[in-house]
């Protein structure tokens, strides 16, 4: 789960971590009044959870109410790299002398976190990795001891960070260590960590990337979850609690363990179709969970057909048969063609139930995509 | 012969008296495997699925001198669970729940490198040595006994790519479940090394998927270690970045690491055939052996 | 640093084990109208910090007003083995089945924290470990992963607690080790803790010990420490910053340097005198802080004699001649006899600038021990 | 020959900028200690002492090819300054601090014990090899070169009995303070294992106190593993139980563990003589040499 830059900035504040004072708006109105508040000059920052908002236009600085209006009609309701932009963060703008990046994330092939310092900040910082990877220092962190404070100030020392700023950076480096820990993070930074005149640092933005899994016992940021939510079907396969992401293709897929629903997407892209989206039913479904899915494949405008691939384990064939016969029993029509394919356990059992008169059956995986390719084309059912 | 597991293998259930845990107990035992006690605390003194319950980890293994365990305990117990079984300590864990937190697994990483237990998970379907032992919740009956060793990322990947062998009449010696997740206790490297130290593995099938870079280091690892030849398979290949793809470790970063096509570049430059489709691989299998 | 019993319930309230209901009084009509509020039986315990206070009379359990008053008249006012009784806990009766021990302590040899488990509650522990070792699980723990919640299980379980209320032990033990580390304790221990009726267990007294080096960090605890301080001695050395206990003996000793000051209490002892203190004024003390120190040994009216060995490295001689000079002059006679032994640091300016008038010089240390003993017994000056 | 520091021990102050840092840096120096750079954070380019000052003890160990520390650092700090120092890696770390947390300690000590680093302290004087160098604070000029090699868990009483033998013209190979707190990092079997080791060490005096049970460790230790005679001192044979006396790891338990009584016994029943006064110790060396 992604927090928004305003989320982000909030559980900063919360955490003691300086942050530009900054009002929400999702009004033009709003957004003026805020910045006439706050007094100018002001950023006017859209809220949408991508990279690379200012290049794009969706950040700008204004000095007076007439280019706060500008900014703010020009921001809201834009399309964002494909989001739409409901909402502004008014921010005071930081008069900075310097940019720093600092950051907290999980090495997956160490199996430890890692705090990364750097004087590049203010652009982006995979680039920096990418092109000049000694511009970025690493310190591990011992999971059952966390971040030391000498490996925070070792980090900012090494990174050249300058010596008047060093401990206050390093300070910054270890709250956010700290936050990653009891948030439950799987990222954290500060891009641009801001140096102003006077030697002060400002977190001028902030990412926070939070455990999906550890939601559970952080209820607080649990509860931010909805108001982040991207797409209207990704906030519906949340409250159904599927594994669930949307794609640009017509071809709808549903499946049962995460391994196999990729799969089945790259057969479609394979056999010349275009997946429309990622649906992971999980283990051990029944039929109620497998008539959500369905539910959730049909209402997405984009899909023209359904290849709905099991591979029983714990899932039954039955069960799916089931529910699959449910979810279309209730249409007079059916509202786009259905391939399905049942394998391993209770699959027989599956197929002998399965009302062919709604579905098409196929006995592979590679036949059942190809059929729902070719439905997808508009082919004949 | 087989990897990790076999006849010999003395299994604890840890939430054996759960609905999955007394499911997949029973559905061990029937596959043959030795499942001795299960260990659930409060619970000591009950018998399920036969087997005798245990308030500890700990008494369960000494009593019934086990010497592995198989892990049915909610994300929010599951570690603490786990650190159990690493101190009583049992030579093998398999973690099969899913949704650990991953700092928890980050701690959990931490004690495990200072034992000498091998933890297979979590979230993984776990691992059988087909026709002796099954430890986990894989559907025995796909698997066949043989000469292919197998290792996946994925559960029900596992089993397609499996029951396209076992159709063929390819058996294996060994199949194991590695888990979806980004901090994972035994990675690509430590099953591939077991299969080339294993006499009766004549052929690998090794099944990734994006994120991480756990494949890219297998396959440095086979490219300059490993005899036995690897057929492998990566799902993923149409994710875009920054998505989850269910598992939680199956992202594409920003940054374009994890990516399918380095994957499979990287297994490409180490020698190992790569199949595009599940039957692909079992075509290549074929061809090896 | 020991809290009283009722300073430690306060805290174990405060992080959810239960206690029972109780109210502190320092006069008898308090005693019983408290008793009265809580509701028969009570117990009225003294609350000085010594062991095995209900064999010595501390502790009575009543039924009703007239024996509530007369319990608390009995036992406000006493002398128990040695300390005044001011005050005293006023708690309600526990109907229980059981006694269980529950502790945390520091393992030395080990550098670990270790768990303790025993059904053999409500019975001085140490004998316990004496004599029957068994009775009493230990389980170590890896102070960079804390307690693991299954420690606490197996330490109950292997402990051979009742089934019924094994989880809920485990849990106070888990409860208990959280406290240690937040509260920086040295030792921690709930003995009994009583199993009722109902299957419900509850901490029916309550040991804490703080690490005096840690107070830095635990102001809340800091702020009990006058509080709890038993002697108007120990209280001012506190003041002072002093590492000082009062004995019994006559001849009063001031050093620097633990083991240096034990020393010289052991050859006070060898000697055949008695040493009335130890009072180490520490690495590097001036002027005032000698003065501060004759000042205490002065103000403790067994002493007859005062040794003062000072063998400097940081010390420095000079300073604490001055200081001993400073000190004495100020009297028109001599409170006691002192006598001084100064070695390195200095010590040769020291004995130059020492007023021999006031004082009594020796060149070793054992010469100086045996003159002070000499003085204590009322020989010449 | 000597044991833990020599000539050739390069040393960074940690907390050089300090008074106490500042005076004992000068002090080293003047005694001779190759004192090559100090670590302060933020003070990173100005010179103490004489010597370069590093921001962080990594940089001063690297620039100055440093291999021991001295921690000069106020006690709220001080464990951060060993953990920095363990990770240089530096061989030894001398931690001069006093009023240490002990559950920071357990923490440092749980770290240690996967390192090659000696840690000696913390509230200790230092360590010293009569003529060659000093780490610490112990006052150079009441020690001489000979054929004794001193341990002690105090640092003034060190200072005492040590004197005691200059005076009568015995000379010591090296003098450790190991420290007066519960938890140290070196402790008197790590100690008198290394002067067992070194041929120039003819005897041992060992002067321990009240409090835990490392003299009693010790003295089996001695029983079954030396050569070396020993010669012992314990300090707080009049202490009174539950009373901390001064050092916090001196003080006897209530139930009576920790008392001198029970380590004089262990001592004499490993053949150790144990002075009743630090006379006494001079006494037993000089019959022994």
């Amino acid at each position: 789960m992604k927090l928004h830059e305003y989320q982000a900035k909030g559980v900063f504040a919360d955490a003691g971590i300086p942050v530009p004072d900054s009002t929400l708006a999702s009004t033009v109105d709003g957004a003026v009044e805020a910045a006439e508040e706050i007094g100018y000059p002001v950023a006017i920052k859209a809220q949408v959870q991508v990279g690379g908002r200012g290049k794009a236009g969706g950040i700008e600085l204004v000095d007076d109410a007439t280019e706060a209006r500008e900014a703010a009609e020009s921001i809201l309701g834009m399309d964002l790299k494909g989001l739409y932009v409901d909402r502004v963060l008014v921010e005071a703008a930081v008069d900075f002398t310097n940019e720093l990046y600092v950051g907290v994330t999980m090495d997956r092939a160490e199996g430890k976190p890692v705090a990364m310092v750097s004087t590049r900040g203010g652009v982006n910082i995979e680039e920096v990795a990418a092109e000049d990877p000694d511009a970025i220092v690493r310190e591990h962190i011992d999971p059952a001891f966390g971040l030391h404070p000498y490996q925070a100030r070792k980090a900012v020392f090494d990174a050249g960070i300058d010596r008047d700023v060093a401990i206050d950076a390093a300070s910054i480096l270890t709250q956010l260590y700290e936050l990653w820990e009891e948030k439950d993070a799987t990222e954290i930074e500060v891009n641009p960590l801001m140096v102003t005149g006077d030697g002060e640092v400002i977190a001028a933005d902030a990412v926070m990337n939070i455990d999906d899994d550890a939601l559970f016992r952080q209820p607080d940021l649990a509860g931010m979850e909805e108001e982040a939510a991207e797409d209207d079907l990704e906030a519906k396969a949340n409250e159904y609690g599927f594994d669930y992401v949307r794609l640009s293709g017509n071809t709808g897929i549903i499946g049962n363990g995460a391994g196999l629903v990729m799969t089945t997407l790259d057969l479609v892209d394979y056999y010349g179709g275009s997946p429309a989206n990622f649906l992971d039913i999980g283990g051990g479904a029944k039929a109620e969970r497998v008539t959500n899915a369905l539910d959730m494949v049909f209402s997405d405008e984009n899909v023209d057909s359904v290849v709905f691939n099991i591979f029983g384990g714990i899932t039954r064939g039955d069960e799916v048969a089931k529910g699959i016969n449910e979810a279309l029993e209730q249409f007079e029509e059916i509202p786009k063609p259905v391939v399905v394919r049942l394998a391993g356990t209770n699959a027989e059992e599956g197929m002998e139930i399965l009302n062919t008169d709604l579905v098409t059956v196929e006995k592979t995986l590679e036949e059942a995509v190809q059929r729902a390719v070719s439905y997808a084309e508009g082919g004949d059912q | 012969m087989s990897i990790l597991v076999d006849n010999d293998t003395r299994v604890v259930v840890q939430g054996i008296t759960g609905g999955e845990g007394k499911f997949h107990a029973g559905q061990m035992i029937e596959y043959g495997t030795n499942v001795v006690a299960g260990a659930v605390p409060g619970r000591g003194g009950q018998e399920v699925a036969g087997v005798p319950v245990y308030d500890t980890v700990d008494r369960a293994a000494r009593e019934e001198d086990a010497n592995a365990s198989v892990v049915f305990v909610p994300p929010a117990f599951a570690t603490d669970a786990i650190f159990e079984a690493l101190d009583a300590p049992l030579d093998l864990v398999v973690a099969i729940t899913e949704g650990v937190p991953q700092q928890d697994m980050a701690k959990v990483y931490r004690k495990l490198r200072g034992t000498d237990t091998h933890l297979i998970g979590p979230n993984c379907p776990g691992l059988i040595t087909p026709g002796e032992t099954k430890l986990g919740i894989l559907p025995g009956n796909i698997f066949s006994e043989g000469n292919v060793g197998f290792v996946s990322r994925s559960g029900t990947l596992t089993y397609q790519v499996v029951d396209n062998l076992t159709q063929r009449g390819i058996g294996q010696t060994s199949a194991v479940g590695i888990g979806g997740d980004p901090i994972i206790g035994t990675d690509f490297i430590d099953v591939l090394e077991l299969y080339e130290a294993d006499p009766e593995t004549e052929a690998i099938v090794m099944c990734g998927e994006i994120g991480g870079e756990d494949e890219e280091d297998a396959a440095a690892y086979i490219g300059e270690h490993m005899d036995t030849p690897v057929v492998g398979f990566i799902a993923g290949r149409t994710a875009p970045p920054g998505k989850r793809m269910g598992h939680a470790g199956a992202i594409v970063s920003g940054s374009g690491t994890g990516t399918a096509e380095s994957k499979i570049d990287a297994l490409n430059a180490a020698g190992v055939s790569v199949g595009d489709t599940p039957n692909q691989v079992a075509d290549y299998v074929e061809d090896l052996l």
